[in-house]
């Protein structure tokens, strides 16, 4: 049986290519793969669609890959007020953006890994997030048609791993790492630490090893 | 003639914070209203809820006590009380888009006199806008209120007939607090329920575009 | 603040009124509410429409409440081998069933929980679980839409529960225990224990006590 | 003339545990596929799915071992293999219908050559049926493969052309075990892959009704 755990994080990101979709998890500064998003700005991997809470900060987060010209569209809810290299290439026309509300991001996800071809909401009706969607009236309430999004990678950040997969978060970071491990093909994880299979109590598991395909371990980097 | 004192910001949080009953969920949004948990009145216990998954924040990290993976929906550190629990993002929003809290109170720049909300973008502003979690929280929360300063800088009514800001979303707001007044939407239009200490319904009135009934 | 902690089984039944729809967690004999079906045929509540995975064991779980009578309608997805009391009162028509599959069981009970008006699925196309709903093609797939299961009470059965209502379950106890306390607009638990605020890490809570509106203390009963 | 030898129902779990590859998620239906567990070939780990949220089942609990908060779907006391985890069954059933799961194998009535499923129910019977989670796992999962007798007890063969019986799922079964052969679902029809001992492509043929490619 094949070891999901990576030996550096380049392995951990060496078989992404051009235009592939990926998610990546953190919300609020916490939670994030940053890890990962460095490894793959030396990997260099071009035209890619992002989806993600947010559009960076200053200096880390997604900023570099925006820096890099890599990403090419973002699905995301909250670009964010420090968000300046995505600003930029946003402004010059260089990255285009889907903007979602949150919960719906996260439910149209979900959607994604739970096999589900479409859902429908009150939220966003008569906005602008409604616009281009089917509108319908269910039960005296009006909706829209939302789709799930799917991923070819989910860049996650968790605490500990098992040697299978098994994850657990460290308090609030957990946020939409979860959901997005869920919802891609392959899902990628950046650990502080790999402690040995049956280590981690099987009730308090988050993520089960199922939706966990690569593992690296990697001190975490927080950007303000 | 120099207009008349209005309430600060602490004081509008402090008002609203009048609102919330004894044990209830809670949701707090941008601006005024993440003032509010230092307002709280005493002997009243509130599980206040944020969208990165959890439930229970107590008061700011004080300085060197701050762990950056326990901060609310505005990137601050913060604490825990008893019986908090984490979750992830997509059921921190099943608990707002499903109607489990029990109120939300939201930032706005336009309420409309049927409870309308905008409140996620200035009309003509540059970028992409930012929703983050208020259009899941407006559309789903039981009782939403909104806190804001009544008029614009420049003295504008923020309460009108029609939003002509980008909405939020429909019909969703229940309670606006303001620096002059608390106002209730229903069925009938808005409902002036309090003034601030010094005002009357007319003056009131005058800086609302939408009609008030007393 | 009113406590949750209601003082007996009776108590914490006492708002039931003939008509209501009843969400009962449990899957093969672990995690049911059985404490809280012997105080609901002590109550006597009537026209009931009971949410469960199946329909009663020999003499346990929902066979008392069919018995007796109570349940008019079920939505379930195997009523179960031995589920004699709902198989006669079914065959003489007292009692209406709609057959569900049971990831699409939870999946409309999470649509509920999570204020979804309705979702596509490729479950069911072409079967008779089809019969009467609408049916699309998204993306090339062939889909039918269903609707959100809410209910006015759920009965579920965790192990620990502290004073608010935070609950966990033990080992596969789990089952549609949280995904029902989720759904209903009234959840009452039976649990083992009743803990301290606070003696329930927050990183193990598996029920927020968001979903939780009573609890009462009984010793599990479990039939065969 | 008596009918050959055929494969035991241990021996077509035996077969169709060879089909599961090595550290595979994999779901086991009422029947013959819930004896797989037991045939194993050395050396493969295999990680099993339960629908009441368990990943990592081992084997079946010995008498005095039982824990009856921990069984698999058909009710029995199991143990856990080291990496095991519980979820909820919302969680569960996201696996199956998701297609996160490697293989599903399940019991069926009759299968048809395009892969059509039925497994839930006899035409005629009485009582409402049963569907449990047969139709989130037959349309989810990666791979589905059957555990069955060739034929029924009269003779008739249970892999046909169109199903007669209430269907489970369109066109999402992958592969045959039975007590005869294997055979593969492809675009262009049934696959002869392999042959129980002492039985040829003619006399399995003979005993199916939709036509065999070798």
């Amino acid at each position: 049986m094949k070891s999901k755990i990576c030996v550096t994080l380049d392995v951990a990101v060496d078989s992404i290519s051009d235009g592939a979709r990926i998610m990546f998890g953190g919300f609020g500064g916490s939670g994030f793969p940053n890890n990962l998003i460095q490894a793959l700005v030396r990997r260099g991997t071009k035209e890619l669609t992002a989806i993600s809470n947010n559009c960076g900060t200053r200096d880390g987060e997604l900023s570099p890959l925006f820096k890099s010209g890599q990403i090419r569209h973002i699905i995301a809810a909250f670009p964010g007020p420090h968000s300046f290299a995505f600003q930029e290439r946003h402004a010059a026309g260089e990255v285009t953006i889907e903007l979602v509300p949150q919960g719906i991001l996260c439910e149209r996800m979900r959607a994604a890994a739970a096999g589900l071809l479409g859902f429908y909401t009150t939220v966003g009706v008569a906005t602008e997030v409604a616009a281009g969607k089917e509108e319908r009236v269910i039960n005296g309430q009006r909706c829209i048609l939302e789709m799930p999004i799917h991923a070819d990678f989910a860049f996650i950040k968790a605490d500990k791993s098992d040697g299978l997969g098994n994850l657990t978060y460290r308090l609030a970071a957990r946020n939409f790492n979860p959901i997005m491990a869920m919802a891609a093909a392959t899902t990628i994880a950046e650990v502080e630490e790999v402690v040995p299979v049956g280590a981690i109590d099987p009730e308090v598991v988050v993520t089960p090893a199922i939706f966990v395909h690569r593992v690296v371990v990697a001190k975490g980097i927080r950007y303000v | 003639m120099s207009e008349k004192q209005r309430l600060s910001r602490d004081q509008i949080a402090a008002r609203a914070a009048r609102e919330l009953p004894d044990g209830a969920f809670v949701n707090l949004g941008w601006g005024i209203p993440n003032l509010i948990a230092d307002h709280l009145p005493a002997g009243i216990t509130v599980y206040f809820h944020s969208e990165n998954g959890i439930l229970g924040m107590g008061r700011r990290a004080k300085p060197g006590e701050e762990d950056f993976d326990l901060v609310d929906a505005m990137k601050v550190p913060v604490t825990l009380i008893p019986g908090a629990s984490f979750f992830h993002q997509a059921d921190a929003h099943l608990m707002t888009r499903g109607g489990h809290l029990d109120v939300a109170v939201l930032g706005a720049f336009q309420v409309s006199e049927r409870g309308d909300l905008a409140n996620w973008k200035v009309p003509g502003a540059k970028g992409a806008g930012a929703i983050g979690g208020a259009m899941d929280i407006a559309a789903g929360t039981k009782r939403v209120i909104v806190c804001m300063e009544h008029t614009t800088r420049d003295g504008q009514p923020k309460i009108v007939r029609q939003c002509t800001y980008p909405l939020t979303c429909l019909a969703c707001v229940d309670t606006i607090v303001t620096d002059l007044a608390v106002l209730d939407v229903t069925e009938r239009g808005l409902l002036l329920r309090d003034l601030a200490p010094g005002w009357s319904a007319a003056e009131v009135q005058q800086r609302t575009g939408a009609p008030l009934s007393f």
